[in-house]
């Protein structure tokens, strides 16, 4: 083995050039996928993080057939176990109470139907942005005050102003009709065209009340301290979430999951021909140098090396050489990632208001997820060794004289 | 020694070395092969978004009574006597028209009911401006008899209703009142989007006018144009023709989100193309370069028997540029040969993601090959192998010509 | 004197002899709701996840005009329902208040039962689009009944796909009716018992509407008083009696 | 003591359009402490004969015999065992290993046979002693000259003491002078170490110096000369 590896060495070296560029094509090839998978998970991270810190947040946990059919029916008392559950899980930054409920909104002549949302005003702040993307107007405080806030477009259809009252009919957990008189003290925007038009936040105490619900809630709304720690903390919750769901958000939004996964489709498919036009490289460098080399390979098969060792002579210089390119390609790639960490990358003018119209964020930014690093340099070493089989295979069929005499 | 004799030379070097040829050859295959087959999937996944859209019923154009876009109320309808859909039809470069009537209702069996927005269409225009008809499953298309509705198949189950059941439609008149009709399912859509089949149902639009009381007027009219490029000039032109009392608008600004995916698609390919081409480029050189190297002794004895250092470089550019070329014309056809039976048979993606469906795609994807990368390749693939050919050719002219006849 | 009497004969023996399915049931249906009515009534509403009992007054004109007042409970006292044609509002007591329904909250239920605000508008006469056809005698809870066959009528707006209705024979009343869709599943049936003397006229005074879907969805009504073919002033179903604070 | 003997050797090369009869009716037999020449005109089969005799290449008829044993009935990996411990190879170009430095280069063939490596450097010693080179021990091959390399490769091939040394050629590429102490260093080894040499070249030099010379012409053995 030493020998093959002092052998391998050696080879690599005494034709510094091709190795050299070898090396650089393989970087090139590491540097490119892991910049764009890096721009890709990156912005998939943004938008996600944008998407569900809006409203749905990561993690929620429901009653188990409040997904199936949202009636405040399926709601629940979260008990004191899952509530120190949650208070001490080091991944949880945060959780707000949360009701949802279907209700009509009138003022005067005008009625329309309404998402009703029950918040802790102050924990939702540290949960959601909902609060943040307050239009105009100010927030209210407490959660058992009559005062709320709605989605600017339904200010609008109600054709009301901001101080004005309205009424909010909606049926309770036992079947009454709770209504009551509340004030608006703002509008909120948020991109997303239901909320907009139909959404209001209503103090979650009130909400309560007005809907017999005393301490039941439709969702325990949880933030994250990363997107990562997913899959972790709702396994993590499940034995103490007991008989309700933990639902995490591509089962809550699942039209953002679909359509993360098909952008992902075609940045793999990009990566599948990046990767494949690299092999190709590869395979017919290593042809090349295999070839390039018949005379001396047939000498040394002559004296009595064995074909076997010659063949691990050269899958060990594609591994040197695969594992040095993999070194630079993966610096450089974390560089250009760490760079657009820092610097997103901000669009301008009309796409980026189109953007920001729809909820999205203008800008595209990387990751340094480690597990990408990791893959991309595993699959590169694959395709390098499945590269090196074709050649070696022609070394493995070489016979001494043919090989002496190859010209 | 004249140009053709550099050729000749070039020429006849390729087919001297077959197999270090083939080599190269063979990395540019790949590389056209990879770029175009990469441009022709994306291009058909985003055009499919945008047509399958456009075939749903956003049509090319759309126009509406102004004001109905913020506020989709029944009252802001377009008058039967205007007669706009024979103008427009005057128009040259539209293809067709239909008048639909829209509202959003309930629609209830025995079982369950549910909201859903309703199309009144007549059936004859209707079939050339939207794809419904073809999309239907079970049962038929509208075909005019009173009191049909085409529902989805999901909304369907939903419902529990099949074919021949009736549902009751229940919608408010211009004026709030709430009015009742029984429709009969005639025919079970499926489309693509699962969200569309939950959500849409369409009948025969007189049955629909005289349940709402509308007479002859409508909501919308939809207009699909000779070419999609057509729609933003004809869309001026039927502003002016139409005047302030009507919103004029193309699919461009009804799906913006999606026509924005395409177009920065389409910026990004150039990106993604660089990035092949860079890793094509290192292909080449490499390859080249060798080539190079195991030719040094017979640069040796061209450049001892007179030929000049100019000379030599573009006779191993030459060489490269008609490898890329034939490269880049073989590259082509063999795309060409795989590409255009699977853009009529479409490639079954279904085992790769089950997004596909719900995102409006479809689980078919039929690649598109835009003509700007086919030019594209074929301008840049030489000139990439070209270029990858410069620095070995550098090295090859830096030999000394004795040196280089004793190397081997 | 005499003409009147004979003219009661003629009624009775009409009545036993020779009637016809329509007839049946506009007498069973007439028995019940009168051409205008006024009561109080009682609603206990049951499902898997609470029971509640609303006391109601109502007001009735066919199938035309209807005013509910809730009397309580307490939270829910004074709460109105008026019903004109097709449409309805309701008075929020509480808030003092009027809401028209929208039509994408007809579907809603009605005072968390068993209807929907939209069974309460669309409840239709059943001469007018059913096909009635007596179809045989049955026995039902004890009571000799003729078993009507109602089949919806072509364009009429109905869900159903079919009803069935038993009438008791002796007093020409509604027993049972099931509620068929098309696929003759039966999706709920309503029974009515407990017969009773109001005003001079006796009609079941208990009516329970079972969910044959949905497992313990109950909504009963106990008639407690009723007075049927009273002269209403229209007055009462105008939106001045409807914010009339009681 | 006898060492390689062929017997009624044929070999007809098929690769071309018309089959080249290379060897007819071969029969010699090499000795230990031979020092034979195959001699002839290019084209006469010298080189195939070597490589038959060198066990790299297989007769179409005719056996030989290695030490007695047919090497006809020997599997490709005890073809490689048998080169590799009893053969040593002497070509005309491609000698070495370039990465290899010339000691290194000498060690090689021992330690593919996995012999300790004190004694490797012992050994590889000795023979760079023996061709009087012991300067070029780190040398790498590019930094030889022809003629270094050639002693560089005499080295390695006698480094194992084989049965015997097969050169073919190994003068082609070095001028007369270097050729001729090339020469003379095989049979000072020859004489005084008693290793078996067998060369192929139509060279003046070695012929002249040859014990046993082998003449071929057309595939045939033309003469058989004993000084």
């Amino acid at each position: 083995m030493n020998l093959i590896m002092k052998l391998a060495w050696r080879n690599i070296w005494r034709n510094k050039r091709r190795s050299a560029l070898t090396m650089a094509a393989i970087s090139f090839a590491v540097m490119a996928a892991v910049s764009m998978r890096g721009l890709q998970i990156g912005t998939y991270e943004l938008n996600i993080d944008n998407s569900v810190s809006i409203y749905s947040g990561y993690i929620q946990i429901q009653h188990p057939d409040y997904y199936a059919s949202p009636s405040l029916s399926h709601s629940f008392n979260p008990d004191k176990k899952l509530i120190s559950y949650i208070n001490t899980n080091p991944h949880i930054i945060a959780f707000s109470r949360r009701i949802n409920a279907d209700g009509l909104i009138s003022s005067g002549e005008n009625t329309f139907g309404a998402m009703l949302t029950g918040i802790q005003p102050d924990a939702e702040l540290k949960v959601t942005t909902m609060l943040d993307k307050v239009n105009d107007g100010e927030i209210f405080i407490r959660p058992d005050t009559y005062d709320i806030l709605v989605g600017y477009k339904l200010l609008q259809n109600l054709k009301v102003r901001i101080g004005d009252e309205i009424i909010i009919l909606a049926q309770g957990l036992d079947g009454s009709m709770g209504n009551d008189r509340f004030r608006i003290t703002g509008t909120i925007k948020t991109g997303a065209e239901e909320f907009d038009a139909y959404g209001v936040l209503v103090g979650i105490e009130t909400l309560q009340e007005m809907l017999y619900m005393h301490n039941r809630v439709t969702a325990l709304t949880i933030r994250l301290d990363d997107v990562n720690n997913l899959n972790i903390v709702s396994d993590e919750l499940k034995p103490a979430a007991g008989l309700n769901s933990v639902l995490t958000w591509g089962n809550l939004m699942p039209e953002l999951r679909d359509a993360i996964a098909l952008d992902n489709i075609s940045g793999i498919l990009f990566l599948l021909i990046l990767f494949l036009i690299v092999a190709f490289g590869i395979i017919n460098t290593i042809l090349m140098s295999v070839i390039e080399r018949f005379n001396e390979f047939g000498v040394n098969l002559a004296i009595g090396m064995p074909h076997y060792k010659l063949v691990l002579v050269v899958f060990a210089e594609t591994v040197l050489i695969t594992i040095t390119a993999l070194a630079f390609g993966n610096i450089l790639g974390f560089a250009i990632n760490y760079y657009i960490v820092l610097n997103p990358i901000q669009f301008s003018g009309d796409i980026a208001n189109l953007y920001l119209e729809y909820g999205f964020l203008p800008e595209m930014r990387s990751s340094l997820q480690i597990s990408m690093f990791i893959q991309t340099s595993v699959i590169t070493l694959i395709i390098s060794l499945l590269s090196a089989i074709y050649p070696c295979v022609k070394l493995y069929k070489l016979e001494p004289l043919k090989g002496i005499r190859y010209t | 020694m004249t140009k053709n004799l550099l050729i000749n030379l070039a020429w006849r070097n390729i087919w001297r070395n077959k197999r270090r040829s083939a080599v190269v050859l063979s990395s540019i295959i790949v590389g056209v092969a990879a770029t175009i087959s990469m441009d022709g999937l994306t291009n058909g996944m985003t055009y499919q978004m945008l047509f399958n859209q456009i075939n749903l019923g956003t049509s090319h154009i759309q126009i509406h009574k102004t004001g109905y876009t913020d506020n989709r109320l029944v009252k802001n309808f377009i008058q039967g006597e205007l007669q706009l859909k024979a103008d427009i039809l005057r128009l040259p470069g539209v293809k067709a028209v239909s008048e639909r009537v829209v509202t959003f209702g309930l629609v209830s069996s025995a079982e369950s009911s549910a909201g859903i927005y309703v199309y009144g269409v007549d059936h004859k225009a209707e079939k050339r401006v939207s794809a419904i008809s073809g999309l239907i499953k079970e049962g038929n298309y509208l075909s005019g008899a009173e009191r049909e509705v085409v529902v989805g198949y999901e909304l369907a189950n939903k419902l529990n209703a099949g074919l021949g059941n009736k549902i009751i439609l229940m919608a408010n008149d211009p004026s709030g009142k709430i009015h009742s009709d029984v429709f009969r399912i005639s025919g079970l859509f499926e489309s693509f989007s699962s969200g569309f089949d939950k959500s849409y149902i369409f009948v025969n639009s007189d049955d629909l006018q005289n349940m709402l009381g509308l007479g002859n007027s409508y909501h919308e009219l939809a207009i699909i144009v000779a070419e999609p490029s057509l729609a933003e000039s004809l869309k001026s032109e039927i502003r002016s023709a139409v005047g302030s009392d009507f919103e004029v608008k193309t699919y461009r600004d009804i799906l913006p989100i999606l026509v924005m995916q395409i177009d920065l698609s389409r910026e990004s390919m150039w990106i993604v193309n660089m990035i092949i081409g860079i890793a094509l480029v290192f292909g080449i050189i490499n390859v080249m370069l060798m080539t190079v190297i195991e030719r040094i002794r017979e640069f040796g004895v061209l450049m001892a028997i007179g030929f000049s250092t100019g000379k030599l470089f573009s006779l191993i550019l030459l060489e490269a540029l008609i490898i890329g070329l034939s490269g880049t014309i073989i590259g082509l056809v063999i795309t060409g040969l795989i590409h255009i039976p699977f853009s009529y048979t479409g490639i079954d993606f279904s085992w790769f993601s089950e997004g596909l469906v719900s995102l409006g795609v479809g689980a078919v994807i039929y690649p598109v090959v835009s003509y700007q990368t086919v030019l594209l390749t074929i301008i840049m693939t030489p000139m990439i192998a070209v270029a990858g050919a410069i620095y070995p050719a550098i090295k090859a002219i830096r030999l000394q010509p004795v040196a280089a006849i004793r190397h081997y | 004197m005499i003409l009147k009497l004979s003219f009661i004969i003629f009624f009775l023996n009409a009545s036993s002899l020779a009637q016809t399915a329509e007839e049946i049931i506009t007498k069973a249906e007439n028995a019940i709701k009168g051409k205008t009515a006024k009561g109080f009534v009682s609603m206990t509403v049951k499902t898997p996840d609470y029971e509640r009992t609303l006391k109601m007054e109502n007001w009735w004109i066919g199938n035309e005009k209807a005013l509910i007042v809730i009397k309580s409970p307490k939270k829910e006292a004074g709460n109105k329902t008026l019903k004109i044609g097709n449409e309805m509002w309701n008075y929020l007591r509480n808030t003092g208040t009027t809401i028209k329904i929208p039509p994408s909250m007809m579907l809603q239920s009605w005072n968390g039962s068993d209807f929907t605000n939209d069974d309460l508008v669309r409840e239709s006469n059943l001469n007018e689009d059913y096909f009635i056809r007596l179809i045989g005698s049955e026995a039902v809870e004890g009571n000799n009944c003729w078993k009507i066959e109602l089949t919806p009528k072509p364009d009429a707006p109905v869900v159903w796909g079919k009803l069935e209705y038993w009438v008791s024979k002796q007093e020409i009343l509604p027993v049972r009716v099931n509620y068929y869709d098309e696929n003759s599943k039966l999706v709920r049936h309503m029974l009515f018992s407990e017969n009773k003397k109001f005003s001079g006229r006796i009609i079941p005074s208990r009516w329970m509407m079972i969910n044959d879907l949905k497992k313990d969805h109950i909504t009963s009504f106990i008639l407690e008083d009723m007075a049927f073919d009273v002269v209403i002033s229209d007055n009462i179903f105008s939106f001045r009696e409807l914010e009339r604070g009681d | 003591m006898e060492i390689i003997r062929s017997e009624n050797l044929d070999k007809i090369y098929k690769d071309n359009w018309v089959p080249v009869q290379a060897l007819k009716n071969i029969n010699l037999t090499v000795k230990k402490g031979d020092y034979m020449v195959i001699a002839g005109p290019s084209g006469s089969g010298k080189t195939t004969l070597l490589n038959l005799l060198g066990a790299l290449d297989k007769p179409t008829s005719g056996k030989i015999f290695f030490e007695g044993a047919d090497i006809s009935k020997k599997t490709v990996k005890e073809l490689s065992g048998l080169r590799l411990n009893k053969l040593g190879f002497i070509f005309q170009a491609y000698n070495l290993i370039p990465v290899l430095s010339a000691i290194e280069n000498i060690e090689f063939s021992l330690m593919l046979l996995g012999k300790p490596e004190a004694l490797r450097r012992k050994l590889s010693l000795n023979a760079l002693r023996d061709l009087g080179i012991e300067e070029l021990a780190n040398k790498r091959p590019n930094e030889m000259s022809g003629g270094q390399q050639q002693r560089v490769a005499v080295a390695r091939a006698i480094v194992n003491d084989p049965s015997v040394v097969l050169a073919d050629e190994p003068t082609a590429n070095l001028d007369t002078a270097t050729g001729s102490n090339l020469l003379d260093l095989m049979d000072e080894m020859n004489r005084s170490k008693n290793i078996t040499f067998l060369f192929s070249s139509h060279d003046p030099q070695v012929i002249e110096r040859a014990r046993i010379l082998i003449r071929l012409r057309d595939g045939q053995i033309e003469s058989v000369q004993t000084k």
